[in-house]
């Protein structure tokens, strides 16, 4: 699948995703964010990173930009879109998913491998896959909200898990609601997560040699 | 005027000049003779260090910004080291933050794309003020190194009263490069256009000259420098998009435009004119902007036909790009602004201050050692801050961006990183305050040969160092006495265990508010090349042994 | 010209670690029975150029809505301005 | 019972890169003329049993300097209050 990796001022996992993406022969590349068009693209993933610094707040002002237009446009038309970490940021601050996400409980950057269940298994990014994920966070604002907690556990596509899959409280990086770690629209086709698949591809660099992001990357590859 | 210059060093720039400097000339004498880019004090020890060996493609030698050392496959590795110490004692959030940028700056400015950062912290304790020293520096680091996507993989935190008012924060940073695209710091041919990206400000005024001096306590507000890593993130991604471009690059640090222009021209003559440069505050005097230290700004030395394309990778992300002026074959560097003449001094008078020996008077020691039970020396090593658990510092670092750290933070006793070639370096800074304080010599030997073991734990063997020498004020006997010692011994281990130095960084003027020096902290940090595979950092079961003879030390 | 200032703070209801953490470590200790509730946010200053006081802070709810310069699912604003000469506060 | 606001902001001269880009990428396209300098800060409201204003402003005031809220190298501090009956901002 053509496959754009959208990069503002500030992203900095471009490169990574790209290097996952090969991986499962996704036909990717680094895209920059003034000159995306969203035409020539069936998948955009939208990488981790400070976009323009992460000032006021964590991808507002990313949100703010024509290229997030496009990935709207996309979104519409049922195209995959993937928002990594600091794209699930944007893609929550353009409204294009539900929900806000703020400073973790603990107040400060937090970088940690984290087993995820997954709870829906009915987008084309989760069908079919192993039920516990192992990937790393690293962030400071993934503090996923949404008032009404019902409909987060129905948007939840993977919550903060004890490796046997158990979704309990202790186990939760940064005190989102119903231990969310990624949602996704009600088709399926965005997902926005704050764990990085693209650092859980690489057995050499997992605590277990396992590559669960992979499995999330797979549907790229089609 | 505050100037750092002495009254025989002022003299020494009239006569040479045969007339009286104006008030921004003896500014820009003033930066660029400072303790901070002159190593005037530090120059006649620092050149017997073994700076060549195996593998050395670029060090002290060369008088470059940062060293490099061969890495295989054509690739080589730039590594440098460098503290923020005095920003961060009045600031540690901005003051730990601008550090790192600093050295990546450092880095990309040779043209290589830094892939690790290390961080070594040292504040007096855990109480009130030592916390809020400590959770502002990580959290300054964490933020500059985490918005740049350059992983932090290692680093040392350390706790010792000598650092109640001056706390130490030394940063260093390696990066990859093609050893045929490294980017040099001097330019050779005149007509070469100089190009400065980047807004200047007011500020860090005076910042070069802060850091040749005590601190005072005072208002030291024009020292102070607000770190902008979005700012950082543009300029690293857009200067390594046109290092091809380039002829000669270089980050503007302490003395600003002053040094980086002087330093550049190396010898040749450089024209600027000062109302080209891209203000970001209204009605800087030509001074200001001569010396302003405003971070996150470069300066190039790019052919005419090549500036169009150098400043669009700019312009694509709204940063300024600016021709300030040019490469000269007059050996003079003169400033102007909007015709009339600023600065107009010899290069050679900048770039040749008088390099002093201080007196050296070596501290009586006293040689008893103090009877301890075996109780009392467990209980205090083991409830030492030094030995706790770390992971609330690191674990703010994002120290698995890049998808290249094989052996992260906590794991082992130095980081493993995976290079673009496939081979594995691994990395390490080590000082020893404790030992320095009762022996340099000694000290300067063994932080080199820890730095070494560190590396073997993880199965690599040293390559290369850069080493950071922290002392109080040079022109006390015993200081200056520790800062000769502990560079001998360095020395001594550095051609023992054949691992050059490639580079580094001196601060002097560490002292606590009542003028006390801090124990003396020479750094040492160290890349090695993993030789086969790494070593895992834990096993499940085994034996233990222990190697070598164990003394009464 | 007016100084508008936008204050960002989370809805009731919606935790707030930071003023909880300012009110348990700052506050506590010392304070407790004098100090309530605690509660942190963002502060952004506009220096507006606008006819009244109503056209400038109209001016900056618009811009704060439009750019989404808070999040309405977890975010309230406030919205204050007074008339400037220079511009500094 | 006052309200009482610390606004914690960059001193004047000392740089503020988040109000400068917010205004560089958010507001300029489309509103510069109109929007001049923006800057950004911190906001922190506490709630304070005091006999007058004066006394709940110089407590908080204590309190930020004793508390390190702000470095005064780098930070100026806005203290202002209201009485309020019940606390509700
Ligand atoms: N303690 C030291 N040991 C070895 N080399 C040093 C030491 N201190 C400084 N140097 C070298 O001196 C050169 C000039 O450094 P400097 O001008 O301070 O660099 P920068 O411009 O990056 O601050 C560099 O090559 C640096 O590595």
């Amino acid at each position: 699948m053509r496959t754009a990796v959208l990069k503002f001022p500030g992203t900095t996992c471009e490169e990574d995703v790209v290097k996952a993406l090969r991986l499962v022969k996704a036909e990717a590349e680094v895209v920059k964010f003034n000159s995306f068009d969203p035409d020539r693209y069936q998948g955009v993933v939208i990488p981790g990173g400070f976009s323009f610094g992460d000032y006021l707040r964590a991808g507002t002002i990313a949100a703010n930009s024509e290229a997030m237009k496009g990935v709207r446009e996309m979104a519409d038309q049922g195209k995959l879109v993937l928002g990594i970490c600091n794209g699930f940021q944007i893609l929550v601050e353009s409204g294009i998913l539900k929900g806000a996400l703020l400073p973790n409980l603990k107040l400060r950057f937090i970088t940690k491998w984290t087993y995820v269940r997954v709870s829906r298994k009915d987008t084309p990014f989760t069908r079919g896959i192993k039920d516990v994920l192992l990937m790393p966070i690293a962030h400071a604002e993934g503090r996923y909200y949404l008032e009404d907690e019902e409909e987060a556990r129905e948007l939840a596509v993977f919550q903060y898990s004890n490796p046997s899959g158990l979704v309990v409280e202790e186990v939760n990086p940064n005190g989102s609601v119903q231990n969310v770690a990624g949602i996704a629209n009600q088709a399926g086709n965005v997902i926005g997560l704050m764990p990085h698949p693209e650092r859980a591809s690489f057995s050499k660099l997992t605590p277990d040699g396992s590559t669960d992001g992979l499995e999330i990357l797979r549907v790229f590859g089609k | 005027m505050m100037l750092t210059l002495s009254s025989k060093e002022m003299e020494l720039v009239r006569s040479t000049l045969d007339r009286e400097p104006n008030e921004a000339e003896w500014k820009v004498v003033d930066a660029l003779w400072s303790e901070h880019c002159s190593y005037k004090s530090s120059k006649t020890f620092l050149r017997s260090l073994p700076t060549t060996g195996q593998g050395v493609i670029m060090s002290v030698e060369d008088w470059q910004d940062a060293g490099a050392v061969d890495v295989g496959d054509g690739w080589a590795l730039v590594l440098k080291v460098e503290s923020h110490n005095h920003p961060s004692a009045v600031d540690p959030y901005n003051g730990a933050a601008t550090g790192v940028g600093g050295i990546l700056r450092d880095i990309i400015s040779k043209g290589a794309r830094p892939i690790a950062l290390l961080d070594m912290i040292r504040v007096g304790g855990l109480d009130a003020k030592g916390k809020w020293l400590l959770k502002n520096i990580i959290a300054g680091i964490a933020s500059y190194g985490n918005s740049v996507g350059v992983p932090v993989v290692g680093g040392e935190l350390s706790f010792d009263p000598t650092y109640t008012d001056n706390p130490l924060v030394d940063v260093a940073c390696v990066g990859v490069v093609k050893a045929s695209e490294i980017v040099p710091s001097v330019v050779r041919t005149p007509g070469l256009k100089l190009v400065l990206v980047g807004f200047t400000g007011l500020d860090g005024i005076g910042g070069a000259s802060f850091a040749s001096r005590k601190l005072s306590g005072m208002d030291e507000i024009g020292a102070v420098q607000i770190a902008d890593p979005f700012a950082g993130k543009i300029l690293i991604d857009a200067t390594l998009e046109v290092r091809g471009k380039v002829e000669a690059m270089k980050d503007l640090g302490g003395g600003g435009l002053a040094v980086a222009v002087t330093e550049m021209a190396n010898g040749l003559g450089a024209r600027v004119q000062l109302e080209r440069v891209p203000l970001r505050v209204k009605g800087m005097s030509p001074e200001e902007i001569i010396i302003s230290e405003t971070q996150e700004r470069m300066l190039f030395a790019v052919k005419s036909e090549n500036v169009q394309e150098v400043c669009r990778a700019f312009e694509d992300y709204n940063y300024p790009c600016e021709v300030i002026g040019e490469i000269v074959s007059e050996p003079r560097i003169t400033f102007t602004y909007e015709g009339k003449v600023v600065v107009d001094l010899p290069s050679q008078l900048l770039l040749s201050p008088p390099l002093f020996v201080w007196p050296m008077n070596r501290k009586v020691r006293t040689e008893e050692v103090k009877e301890v039970s075996v109780r009392e020396a467990l209980s205090t090593i083991l409830l030492h801050p030094d030995l706790g658990n770390k992971e609330w510092a690191y674990s703010q670092f994002d120290y698995e961006v890049g998808v290249s750290t094989l052996v992260k933070p906590g794991q082992a006793d130095s980081a493993v990183i995976e290079l673009p070639n496939g081979r594995q370096i691994a990395v390490k800074g080590d000082a020893n305050q404790d030992l320095c304080e009762v022996d340099a010599y000694e000290c300067g030997k063994a932080i080199v040969a820890e730095a070494f073991r560190n590396l073997a734990s993880v199965g690599a063997r040293g390559i290369a160092a850069v080493d950071h020498l922290q002392f109080g004020d040079p022109r006390k006997p015993e200081v200056y006495q520790d800062f000769v010692d502990s560079i001998r011994g360095i020395s001594e281990a550095a051609k023992f265990f054949s691992v050059p130095i490639v580079g580094g960084k001196v601060s002097f003027h560490n002292e606590d508010k009542n003028g006390n020096p801090i124990k003396p902290t020479p750094l040492i940090v160290m890349a090695g090349l993993v030789e086969g595979k790494y070593l895992k950092p834990r096993v499940e079961e085994g034996w233990l042994v222990l190697l070598g003879i164990t003394r009464n030390e | 010209m007016y100084a508008v200032e936008l204050i960002i703070v989370n809805k009731d209801g919606v935790r707030d670690p930071e003023g909880e953490t300012i009110k348990r470590f700052v506050i506590e200790e010392q304070y407790s029975g004098i100090i309530g509730e605690v509660k942190a946010g963002k502060y952004v200053r506009f220096l507006v150029e606008a006819k009244s006081k109503d056209e400038a802070e109209s001016l900056v709810k618009r811009i704060a809505e439009e750019k989404r310069l808070f999040n309405p699912i977890v975010h309230k604003i406030i919205v204050r301005s007074e008339r400037v000469e220079d511009g500094s506060p």
